[in-house]
Order: C-alpha cells, then structure tokens, then sequence
C-alpha cells in the first residue's frame, strides 16, 4: 500500500451536479454530489483503498478531503476528476496564464486516504475560509 | 383551473430550450408541473416556487447574522459601495436578462466599475480565440439541417446540456437530415469516456492538456504532411481515420468545451480548433460553435460589445472610454492581485465557482450578492439582495449558445415585492445619480410603448 | 409647445428646388410650420447653410454580423475610441462603433434617418435591442429575403401571392421595413460551400436560379405596394469583371412599375454599386467598369443606387453574403468570422484595410467616387460607404469632399503609391465635375427619403415635414477653396434639430433626442397555405418556437408604425 | 543626458497606472511639473508626486532624458509606455506593460517584470533582470500585429505566450520558457536558452525560433531537416533544424513553400 498517489486533476460539469445545484447549494444532494473524486479502479488500488473511502485531495493550493469513488463515466489511470463546484474549487490554483480562467483542468494533485475523517459541508468550506463559519446551523 | 404556459424557455444551461410547458396552479402563483424540460431545468422550475424564497435583502451585522432590510436601504448601500470604492467589481450575469446586462451598463459606466460575466472563467479563452482567429459558425438549426459530421471536442453535454444533443446535435431529424442520427458521424475526443464519448462512432481518448498537439496533427495532415506514429497518446491510424471522416463530411461541425478552454494553453486550443475549421472548409462547410453554460451567459457578449465593444472584463474606471484586457481585467486576476476593493456577485456564484483563494481576496472588502436564492457567495455577503427568477418569474431576451436571441416568457409573478435585477440596477443608477448630483441619461427606456401611429400619407 | 426659428440660412432644400435662398426654418414641436410666434427660440444661421436631416439608405449599425465585428475587434478599440463628452455614454470603435457612438456621430453629421441594411429574421429582437440602445436617429431594418427557404419554394412555383403573404408576415413579425436581397441564392448554397455567381446559376436543392428571385421578389414588393423597393446586393460582389452580372440584374427591372401610394418610382435600389462595377478579368487587370454601369443607370429611370465608396482606412467587411467574405479571407489571411442563420440566410466578417499603397484599393476608391461624377440623376444616386464595408459611415463628410472637389480627389491621387495605374485603370483622373450643395443635398436628403417612401416626412424642409434642420458652417455664397473645410462642415454640424429638439450644438451632443424605430404594417388577405407552411416549418426545420419568434412590442418601444395594406 | 530620478515612498493600495513614466512625457520638464503629470489607481486621477519625490533633470528631447525609479515598482503598471527615445532604468520589480507599443529607447528592470512586458513594440531594447510573467512581446488582443521590431532580454525564466503574432524584433529568454512560443508568428526571432514544455511555433507562418535547452513536447507540424551549426546569442552552437507548422498556410516564393524555421539544441 502507497501512503500517497499523484494524479492530474481536472474537474468538470456533471448532471448530478446540475441538478443538484439548483435544488440548492445547501442542500445534502449537493453535498453528495459534489464532494466527491472520481478516480481509475487502478489507482484506488495502488493508494490501497477501496470506493467510497474518505481521501484528502492536496494541490499546489490547498487540500479538500472528499469521498473516492468509482468513475461514473470512465477516467483513465492517472488522472482524477472532482465535479466542479465548492469541493473541487478548494484546490483548483487560481493561476491563469493571464487570460482570466484558473487551472481547473490539468493540475498536479497528491490523494492519500483518511477514512477517519469527515467530509466538510460546502458552507462550512466557504463561510469558514473567509472567517464566517460559525459552527453548524 | 390550472392552465398550461407554452413555449417557454429554460433558464438553465446554453441550450436555451424554449418549448417547455409549465402548468400553472388556478392563482397563477404556483408552478405544478413542468413538461419537455430536463432533469436540471425541472428543477430550477420547481426550486424557484419553492416556499422558502427570500423576499427582503439581508444586511450582514456586526455580529455576523445578517438582518432584513428595505429595498430602498439595499439600493443606497449597493450605490454607496461603487461611488466609494476606487476600482469595483461587477460581476456574474450567467442568468440574468439582457434587460439587466443593459441596465448594469449604465450603472458600471457611472460609477467607475469593471464589468464582468461568468465568461471570464468559463469561455472567455473562447473570446480570445475568436478576437484572434475569428468565428466561423452558424446557428443550431444549421446543424440540425444539415450536419452530417459532429465533432465534441472537450465538451460533454449529454451532462452540461442534456437536451442538446436532442434537439440540435445527434438526434434530430432535420431538412437534409432525415434519417437523423444515422445519417450523421460523431467523433468525440475527450480524456474520458464521458456519456457522449459512449455515444460517439469514434473516440479519440486524447492525453489530458494536449489537445493543441492534437489539433496541430489534425491539421498537418489535412494539409498532406507526415505526423509522428503518435500525438497527444492517440495512435497516427486513429488520426487518419479521425481526419478522413471530417474532410468527407459536406456539413460538419465542431462543439468544443471547458476542456479545452479550462486547461493549459486555454484561448489557443479553441484558437487552433478555429484554424482547423478554417482549413476544413476548403473542403467541405465547417462551422466551429462553444458549448455556452449558462443559457444567457452569450447575452452580456451581445449586450456589452454594443455598448462597449468588448464581450467581458471592462475596465470602465477611465470614464472615458473602456479598456479591455483578459489576464488584467478578469475578474480572477483583479482578485489574486488585490486590484479591486469592492464586489458585486450577481446571477452567479462567485462563492462556489471561484477558485477559493480568489474568493478570500474579493473578501477583503464590500461584497455583495444579488441572487434570487441562497448560495455560497450570498451567504458570505455583506448584504444579500433577492430577486425575481429570470425566465420564471420575468420576461426578457436571451441569447442561446449560438447567439440567437430567444424571448423568454414570464411564468408565474415573483415572491410579492421582489424587483427584478433590471429594477433593481435602475434603481441603483438613480440613487447614483442622486449622490453625484448629476442628471440621469436615458434613452427611451423599453416598456414604454406608445401607440402606434401611422404615417400621414 | 416649443418652438425654433432656424434664420437667415442659405436653405438648401431640392424637394422644394430652393436652392440656397435666405430663409427661415420654422419649429414647432416635431413639425416644420410655416411661422413661429415672437417667443419661439431664434437660431441665427446667418451665412451657414441649412438642410433637412440626412437619410441614410443603407448602412450596418445594428444587429449579429455588427455585433460580431464590434465583439471579434478589441484592436479596432485600442487607442482609436475618443474620449467621451461628459455625462454622455463611452463612445467606442473606430469601424464598428459601439450603438452609442453610432448616434452620437450621426447626429454630429446632421443624420436623421438611418437604414440598418440587413436584418437576418430569426436575429431580428436582437437587431431591435441594438436599435434601441442607438441614440437620437429614427431607424428600421430590412429584413432578408433572398435566401429564405419559403421564398424559394414559392418563387420556384411562381408564386407570387403565397410569397406576398409570407413576406408581409415575416416584416410584420420582424419589425422590418422592406425586402433586402443579399447574393440571391448564393448565400443558401453557401451553406454547403458553394455560391451563385451567375443570374443563371441555379441554387442547391431549391433548383430556382438568382434571376428567378429577383424578379419574384420584385413582384412582390409591388404586389405588396411596400413604401420601399427591393433592394438589393447583387450576386458575384467583389469580383473583377462583375460589372456584367450587375448589368444584367438591372435589367431585371426593365419594364416593372412602381405601384405604391408613397410616392416611390423605382422599382429596385441596386446597393453599394462600387463593389459591383468592376472589370477586367484577374487583380491583375482589375479596372473600373463605373462608366458603363451609369451610363445603364441614367437612362433606366425606375432604379437607385447607392455609392459604396471606398475611403481608405482599415476596416471592418460584414455581408449576409457568406461566400464572399469566405473568399476575401482567403486573399488577407486575417480572422474570418461567419454565421450561418437556418432557413434564412449567412453572414461573414473580416477586417480589411483598403491601404492608399495597393492598386486594386485605389481602382476601387477611384469606382466609387465615379459613379457618383457619372450620374445624371442626383435624386436617384445616394452617398454611402455600405458602412463599414467600404469605409466607416463617419467617412461620408470625406466623401462629400471627393465629389465637390476635383482638388482634393487629385490630392488623394497623389499620395497613391500607384498612382498612375490607378489613373490606367479608371477615369477618375480626367472628371472634373464638381458637385454642388443642391446636388449633395439630393444624394443624401430628398433623394434617399423618396426612394424610401418617406418624403412625407424626411429630406425637405417643407412645413409639414418632421423637424430635422441641420445648420452647416458653410457660406453658400463664398464656397472655401481649402476642400478640407467642406469636410469638416459636414463632419460636425453647428446645430442639430432632430423631432423639434436641439441635438447637437458645435458638434457637441446636447441631448438623447426622440428616437423612433420606423417599421410597415404589411396586410394581405389571410393566406391559409402559408399560414400552415409557416407553422410546419417551425415544427420541424427551425430550432426556435413560433410563438417566442416574432419581435415583441416592447423592444421597440418608439415605434412608428407605417400601414400597408393589400386589398384583397 | 540629463537624469530624472522618482522616488517611490508609498505603495498604492491598488495599481498605479503610470503612462506618464517615460522620457517623452518628462522632456522638457522640471521636476516639480513632473510631479504634476497625471497618474491613475482605478478611478482615482493623481499625480505622480503623490506617489514618487521627483529629482534631477530632464532633457530637452526624449533621447536626453533617463529616467532612474529608485525603488521597487511592483504595483506600477504601463512604464514606458509608447516611448520613443532616452532611457528608464527600474531598480526592482515592475508590474504589467513594461515597454508596451515602445518604438525606441532603452529600458532596464533590474528585478522581474508580470505580464504583458513589450506588448505590440516596435523598436528599442528592453532588459530585464529577472523573470517574465507571460505575454513578452506579444499582440494586443485582437490584433494581426504583434512586436514587430526591438530587443526584449529576459534573463530570467518567462511563461506562456512569448512572442505571440510577432513579426519582427528579437525575444530572448535565457533561462526557461513555459507555453506557446512564437504562436501565429510571421517574423521575428526568439531564443530560449533554456527549456520549453511545448507548443512551440504553433499556428507559426514565418519566422526563426531557436531553443537551446530540450522541448519536451513536440508539435507534430514540425519536421526536422537537417542538422546546422550556428552563432546563437553569441555561442556556436550545433542544432537540429526543423520546419512548420506544416499544419498552417505558408507563403510562397518563386513556388516554394517558406516555413517558419525552428532550431533545437542537438542531441
């Protein structure tokens, strides 16, 4: 078993993520739908973790733990796929080779798993970067 | 007795469908059922008569709750806040009307602002392409009619656009394209085997961040030149094969995506994707289009570039006159450099798209959200005004991802109270005018239509 | 009630044939009357010359291909834009100038009524959103015809009245004003890369030819008894030796009758005629062909034309003729913008810098400045640039200078690279007409208004017209003999009153005036087949739904309304 | 010539737009007029004493007049721009535009610059010590003309987007390049004397790119064919000659195709 893996990560629209956006951004659809990385069976297996264990994606920005799962449209080995959205934008670089749009496509992230721990709400994420969170509602 | 409103348009993604059909509770307030939408447009339908709608704007108090307040105090803070600051930000319009996009002009003009839309971190490389090597499109109905070759180049909209494929793409059977999806070819390149790569005769499962090689091979051979066994992880024969299907098409088409404007090399992949459907059209007709998110977001393009000349990132504080420039302009670049000190989110949300880090800049100062629903950018807001859901609960012209205008319908009445984001902008432009001492400038505005009068011959 | 006492001009006024008199213009409220009270406003306008506001009978201003042109050209931006006037909107773009700048600098010209001269249908809310945001100036649209799959099925059957119907539905439906043909039939093949450059040639699928659509459309028109003509862009623009083919389209008209109760006489405009006047067989022994095509034009006296004149700056082309602008691409290398519209027609956008220092630039300068020195009928020749094809509208003071002097044309002439070439090729070095105030005020008053149907009401000074009085800073009596005054008289009005009210005072906006969008009100006898053809080609052809595809009243909020109605 | 220094003694809160730092608006000038020269930060009008104690002199013409920026810069954005003589010398960072639409002079940044630096040059030379951000000498956006004459030195590393539509002039990077090298180009020569990831010469019509390190991924409209020796920068070097973009339209000459011409260090 690798304590680490490095996988090149891009994050993308998905209709699970559509609809559950506009049901609400607060809502645990979204939280389900969003907070999670799809990767390759392969490199589940070389991280030595099976699908729907809880992993810490880190990036040259910062870490979000989301859940691993099974790719729902198929991802080769090596690269790793967190819906767009609050989950996925913890770690995308804002770098934008000045044209205006991050790296949300094809950056360098490291997964290793941490199935003790929890998975943060999207409000928790966002309200508790800009010192807003206040505990659960 | 219920009745049923027809022809109406779906706020949601770019494919600005406009045969819905909604029924409508006996008071006209409520929506019951919606027919021919997806499942995203469904929902956007249903969240929006939803109870639990906000219907005064919240001011965010010291202690961190936030407390309702007027509409009139809303629009004296939001007008405070551009006057004080020395560079603004507006930014959002994904979905919004082009009536507001309007109305923000003028708004943005006066107070010295930087005009933005959600193109900015979506397919604003598109426009950069399109400022650079032009744009040879058509509309949808074009493909309908017509394609016999489809090309999904980093785009997937059997998820972004679920009924695109339906309506203009694959499916449909269309003047010269009777037989529909059988007369047609679809190649898909993507890194994955998406949901339209599966339905696809070819996938090209294309290395990730190398579309540009793949690309420039497309083009090498088209013009009769060799290229290396492989390029960009695909084998040369799939190229070849991939190339000969394109150059035998007598309409084809190329969509194309975030996954080539979202990774590196951004405005080149779609540049050269251009260049390409330049090339093919020296043997068959070629149209080249971006699968557009939002179904408004080509409306600020429209909008902006008559006023303004430029599709995004205005840089209007001159006063004079506008500046354009991505990588300076955008909204994410203006963020990270702390080169704005005041933000407004509107018809987006910035809270759950933006790079977070950039989100903690914007943060520093006032920051404000106008949104008809709770979302992350309104609940990290300074204040937070609601407003009526476009396309359900207010009229205006929409500009699908082909850039054709489509009058969207008004639905049902918004929650009683709630302006509308064009009001709420007049508003705002009033009250400036107010704290400047200076006469407001209209030109006739829309809505006031007199009656007709005939020429006296 | 307000009222302006325009003093002591020379009035300039060909529909009356007042022709440089002193005279008072009375105002009141919108109207131009025959006297004033002691109270009304006094503009003195002593020693200046007076005119009606200017028509505009064909230009891009509004509208997707302009927007395309506007969005797709930062560079034509960058340190080209002037600097605002105060409290007054940011005026961008030098080609393609945003809408605000748009009326700002026809105004500043003395510009009362302009003609977007493309209005592809299914775009047509969005041709009226542009519209509205333009300030002070009246406008229309005319929508296209010429390549509309219901027109050439109908015209293909010879049906005329079923493609009545159709037309008045799809002018009513648009907002629109008229019937435009752009490239009949070409712009339809090039939907699957191909062109019609022959009257001859037949269109794809549809197997009508050009010459059928033209003269189908023409009938139309006068079966509809429309305010306007067709108007038309003829097949094969921009290609040497085209003269031809534009012959051949002209006497198309030969014969048909102007039936209309606007007071119109032509039966067809032939637009931006420069780019259709052109011989020779190769760039390499392009020559102007203006001769010949006038000589067809003076004594055919049922159709207009419009110059096209080449201005030389770097531009922006935009045309519903697709292949065209494909083509042009395909000669400068530069950005190629396009769009095909389903059912309806195509558009192109390229930029384009007509260079001083090229040959075939020079010829085609030189082509249009002669057709407006050839003519023999000013009321039946108007001024335009085909803005921005041919140079940018804000140029038409430039032009003025051209026609009214032989000194400036030589000027421009001498600083040409190829001079004598130029002069090989075309005739403009021997003209030495020079056109005067009266004539230049038909080309671009009275001329224009009547070929449009509206000298009810534009291009004279008349009591009873709209009150539009430009004031220029020119003495009639004493014409300078530095043409560059002409220029910059024309450039920027000293007043302008457009609907009663002072828009431009020494060149500078004063206020957003009264705009008001002009469109016809086209009636025929309910047509059953087209009724249902109209609803089957929604169903299954066009991607946007019948009910969301007409323009609603409220994006044309000033509108005036013009009643055609055919009796049954 | 005659010396102008500023001074700056406060950061701007945002950026200072200073389209005023260049020879040809401080000649014939006395310092406290200097100062009066209007500067920007977002919609605020300023002057360029608010931020900067000017000393010295300045020439009668731009050609006699240097301007010398005591301090660093970083939030300085448009320094010399559209000048056409003398000489500015930045001692520290400076932000976007250096020596954008420059027709002549000398400019030396002793730190790095951000992006953006010699945007649409036509002559002059730029140097800058440090590191570029991206677009060194490129187009504005939209336009056909890039940097069409004049030396940009980078000692440093630069980033994506050197030399885009470029048609004349000299770029050179003499540490390593990112992205997207001479893209759309019809003149000109860059040299990156370290190593470049790829998409180099892309979409390329004419012009001479040497890279004297590795680039990792080739274009595949690129072929080479020959192995040449030459002077590069001052250094013999031994290089493989390749051409392209096979993929784009070239001009011709007597029949003959011309590519555009790429030389990589060979192996």
């Amino acid at each position: 078993m690798t304590e680490k893996i490095v996988l090149n990560m891009i994050t993308q629209r998905s209709i699970e993520e559509g609809v559950a956006m506009e049901k609400g951004k607060t809502t645990p659809e979204y939280f389900e739908a969003c907070s999670v990385v799809e990767m390759n069976p392969e490199d589940m297996k070389a991280l030595g973790i099976w699908r729907n264990t809880n992993v810490r994606v880190t990036s040259e920005v910062g870490s979000v733990i989301v859940k691993a799962i099974e790719p729902t449209q198929y991802c080769p080995p090596g690269l790793a796929h967190i819906r767009q959205g609050v989950w996925a934008n913890q770690v995308v670089p804002p770098r934008t080779q000045s044209t205006g749009v991050p790296q949300y496509s094809g950056f360098p992230v490291t997964i290793e798993p941490v199935p003790s721990e929890k998975r943060k709400g999207a409000l928790e994420l966002v309200q508790g970067a800009v010192g807003l969170w206040r505990g659960g509602k | 007795m219920p009745k049923i409103v027809t022809d109406v348009g779906c706020p949601y993604c770019g494919a600005s469908c406009d045969d819905l059909e909604i029924l409508v509770s006996d008071d006209g307030k409520k929506i019951l059922e919606v027919y021919n939408a997806c499942a995203i447009g469904n929902e956007v339908f249903h969240h929006a008569s939803s109870p639990d709608r906000l219907k005064r704007p919240r001011l965010r108090q010291p202690d961190g709750t936030y407390q309702e307040i007027s509409y009139d105090e809303a629009v004296d803070y939001t007008a405070k806040v551009l006057l004080k600051a020395k560079k603004p930000l507006i930014y959002g319009f994904g979905s919004t009307n082009c009536e507001a996009m309007s109305a923000v002009g003028r708004v943005a003009e006066k107070s010295g602002a930087v005009l933005d839309n959600c193109a900015s971190i979506c397919h604003g490389p598109s426009f950069l392409a399109i400022f650079d090597n032009g744009y040879p499109s058509c509309t949808l109905g074009e493909v309908k009619n017509r394609a016999d070759v489809v090309v999904f180049w980093g785009c997937n909209p059997m998820h972004a656009h679920p009924r695109h494929t339906s309506r203009y793409s694959i499916f449909p059977r269309g003047f010269f394209t009777e037989k529909g999806q059988r007369q047609r070819k679809m190649i898909s390149i993507d890194p994955r085997e998406t949901e339209t790569a599966k339905l696809a005769d070819i996938h090209l499962m294309v290395q990730q961040g190398h579309d540009y090689e793949l690309f420039d091979a497309f083009r090498t051979v088209l013009r009769g030149h060799d290229i290396p066994d492989e390029v960009a992880g695909i084998r040369k024969e799939a190229i070849l094969e991939a190339a000969g299907i394109m150059k035998n098409a007598r309409f084809g088409m190329i969509f194309f995506g975030m996954g080539c404007t979202h990774t590196d090399g951004r405005n080149h992949n779609v540049d050269i994707a251009i260049s390409l459907t330049r090339d093919l059209n020296t043997v068959a007709k070629y149209s080249i289009m971006a699968m557009r998110g939002h179904y408004n977001i080509a409306g600020p393009g429209q909008v902006w570039s008559w006023q303004f000349g430029f599709p995004y990132c205005i840089d209007l504080t001159k006063g004079t006159h506008a500046h354009m420039n991505p990588g300076e302009t955008s909204s994410i670049d203006l963020a990270m450099r702390d080169e704005v000190d005041a933000f407004i989110n509107i018809g987006t949300d910035a809270g759950a798209h933006f790079p977070i880090d950039a989100v903690k800049h914007l943060r520093k100062h006032p920051f404000i959200t106008i949104d008809p629903n709770i979302c992350m950018a309104s609940e990290i807001s300074d204040l937070h005004i609601p407003v009526a859901v476009v396309g359900v609960e207010e009229a205006g012209v929409v500009y699908r991802m082909d850039n054709v205008p489509i009058q969207f319908k008004k639905v049902v009445d918004p929650p009683e109270g709630v302006i509308s984001d064009e009001q709420l902008f007049d508003r705002v432009y009033l009250r400036i005018c107010e704290l400047t001492e200076t006469e407001p400038t209209w030109i006739p505005a829309k809505g006031h239509a007199k009656a007709p009068v005939t020429a006296g011959q | 009630m307000a009222e302006i006492l325009v003093k002591n001009g020379y009035v300039i006024d060909p529909a009356q044939k007042i022709d440089g008199d002193v005279a008072d213009v009375a105002i009141r409220d919108d109207k131009i009357v025959e006297s004033v009270s002691s109270g009304a406003r006094v503009i003195d306008a002593r020693g200046k010359v007076v005119m009606a506001g200017a028509l505009d009978v064909h230009a891009h201003v509004a509208g997707p291909k302009v927007n395309v042109g506007r969005l797709f050209r930062p560079e034509d931006k960058l340190f080209k834009s002037p600097e605002a006037q105060p409290n007054y909107r940011v005026e961008m773009g030098f080609s393609v100038p945003s809408t605000f700048k748009t009326g700002y600098d026809y105004a500043r010209m003395g510009y009362a009524f302009v003609m977007e001269a493309a209005m592809p249908p299914l775009h047509s809310p969005h041709v009226h959103e542009e519209i509205h945001d333009t300030p002070i100036i009246d406008q229309a649209a005319l929508p296209v015809f010429a390549n509309n799959w219901f027109v050439l099925e109908y015209l293909k059957k010879g049906e005329i009245e079923n493609s009545a119907a159709y037309v008045a539905w799809l002018i009513r439906a648009t907002k629109g004003y008229g019937i435009k043909l752009v490239n009949p039939g070409g712009t339809e093949a090039w939907g699957w890369g191909l062109n019609c450059l022959k009257l001859d040639d037949p269109v794809p699928f549809f197997d009508v030819t050009p010459a059928e659509i033209i003269t189908g459309l023409m009938k139309t028109n006068e079966y509809l008894g429309l305010p306007h003509s067709i108007h038309i862009h003829q097949n094969s623009l921009g290609d040497p030796g085209n003269y031809t083919v534009t012959l051949d389209s002209l006497k198309l008209a030969k014969g048909m009758k102007a039936k209309n109760k606007f007071g119109r006489t032509q039966v067809m405009h032939s637009t931006h005629l420069q780019f259709h006047s052109y011989g020779g067989d190769s760039w390499a022994n392009f020559e102007s062909k203006a001769k010949d095509v006038m000589n067809y034009v003076n004594q055919q006296k049922n159709i207009t034309i419009d110059l096209g004149c080449v201005t030389l700056d770097e531009t922006t082309t935009m045309t519903a003729d697709g292949p065209f602008e494909h083509h042009l691409n395909a000669l400068n290398h530069l950005k190629w913008a396009n769009t095909d519209v389903e059912l309806e027609t195509a558009a192109g956008v390229v930029p384009y810098i007509y260079d001083k220092d090229i040959k075939v630039c020079g010829i085609q300068w030189a082509i249009g400045l002669e057709l407006g020195l050839f003519t023999k009928d000013c009321m039946r020749t108007f001024i335009t640039t085909d803005h921005p094809n041919a140079g940018p509208f804000f140029r038409y003071p430039r032009v003025i200078k051209w026609l009214m002097s032989q000194k400036a044309r030589e000027a421009t002439l001498e600083t040409f690279k190829h001079r004598d070439k130029v002069i090989d090729a075309t005739e403009i070095h021997g003209i030495d007409r020079e056109l005067t105030l009266y004539e230049i005020a038909q080309m671009t008053r009275a001329g224009p208004a009547k070929a449009l149907g509206l000298a009810g009401m534009y291009g004279s000074l008349a009591p009873g017209m709209d009150a539009n009085v430009a004031v220029f800073n020119l003495d009639y009596k004493k014409m300078p003999s530095n043409p560059e005054k002409i220029e910059q008289a024309f450039q920027r009005a000293l007043w302008f009153i457009k609907s009663g009210e002072i828009v431009v005072k020494d060149g500078e906006i004063t206020s957003h005036g009264n705009k008001r969008t002009l469109w016809v009100n086209a009636k025929v006898k309910e047509n059953p087949q087209v009724v249902r053809d109209i609803h089957e080609k929604f169903i299954k052809d066009y991607t946007v739904n019948l009910d969301n595809y007409p323009v609603r009243d409220y994006l044309a909020p000033n509108p005036f309304v013009i009643d055609v109605d055919v009796e049954a | 010539m005659a010396t102008v220094t500023l001074t700056p003694y406060k950061t701007p809160e945002l950026f200072l737009e200073c389209t005023t730092i260049t020879p040809d608006a401080f000649c014939g000038k006395a310092p406290q007029e200097i100062a009066e020269l209007e500067v920007r930060e977002g919609k605020t009008k300023l002057r360029m004493g608010d931020y900067f104690h000017v000393e010295g002199k300045a020439g009668k013409t731009p050609e006699e007049t240097e301007i010398q920026i005591l301090g660093d810069c970083t939030r300085v954005k448009y320094i010399g721009f559209k000048m056409t003589g003398g000489a500015i010398t930045v001692n520290g960072n400076a932000d976007m535009y250096v020596g954008g639409w420059m027709k002549g002079g000398k400019i030396h940044v002793t730190g790095n610059v951000h992006s953006f630096c010699g945007i649409a040059m036509e002559g002059g030379e730029i140097l800058v010590d440090g590191k570029a951000e991206n677009y060194v000498g490129c187009a504005y956006r939209g336009d056909w003309r890039g940097m069409r004459g004049g030396t940009i030195r980078i000692r440093g590393s630069a980033g994506n987007d050197i030399g885009t539509f470029m048609l004349g002039g000299t770029i050179i990077i003499e540490k390593n390049a990112f992205i997207h090298v001479s893209t759309h180009a019809e003149g000109g020569t860059i040299i990156i004397k370290g190593n470049v990831e790829g998409r180099v010469g892309g979409q390329m019509v004419k012009g001479d790119i040497y890279v004297l390190g590795e680039v990792q991924y080739m274009l595949p409209g690129f072929q080479k064919i020959e192995q040449v020796e030459k002077e590069v920068d001052g250094a013999k070097v031994k290089l493989d000659h390749y051409i392209g973009d096979l993929g784009e339209r070239h001009p011709k000459s007597k029949g003959k195709e011309i590519y555009a011409n790429l030389f990589v260090r060979a192996t």
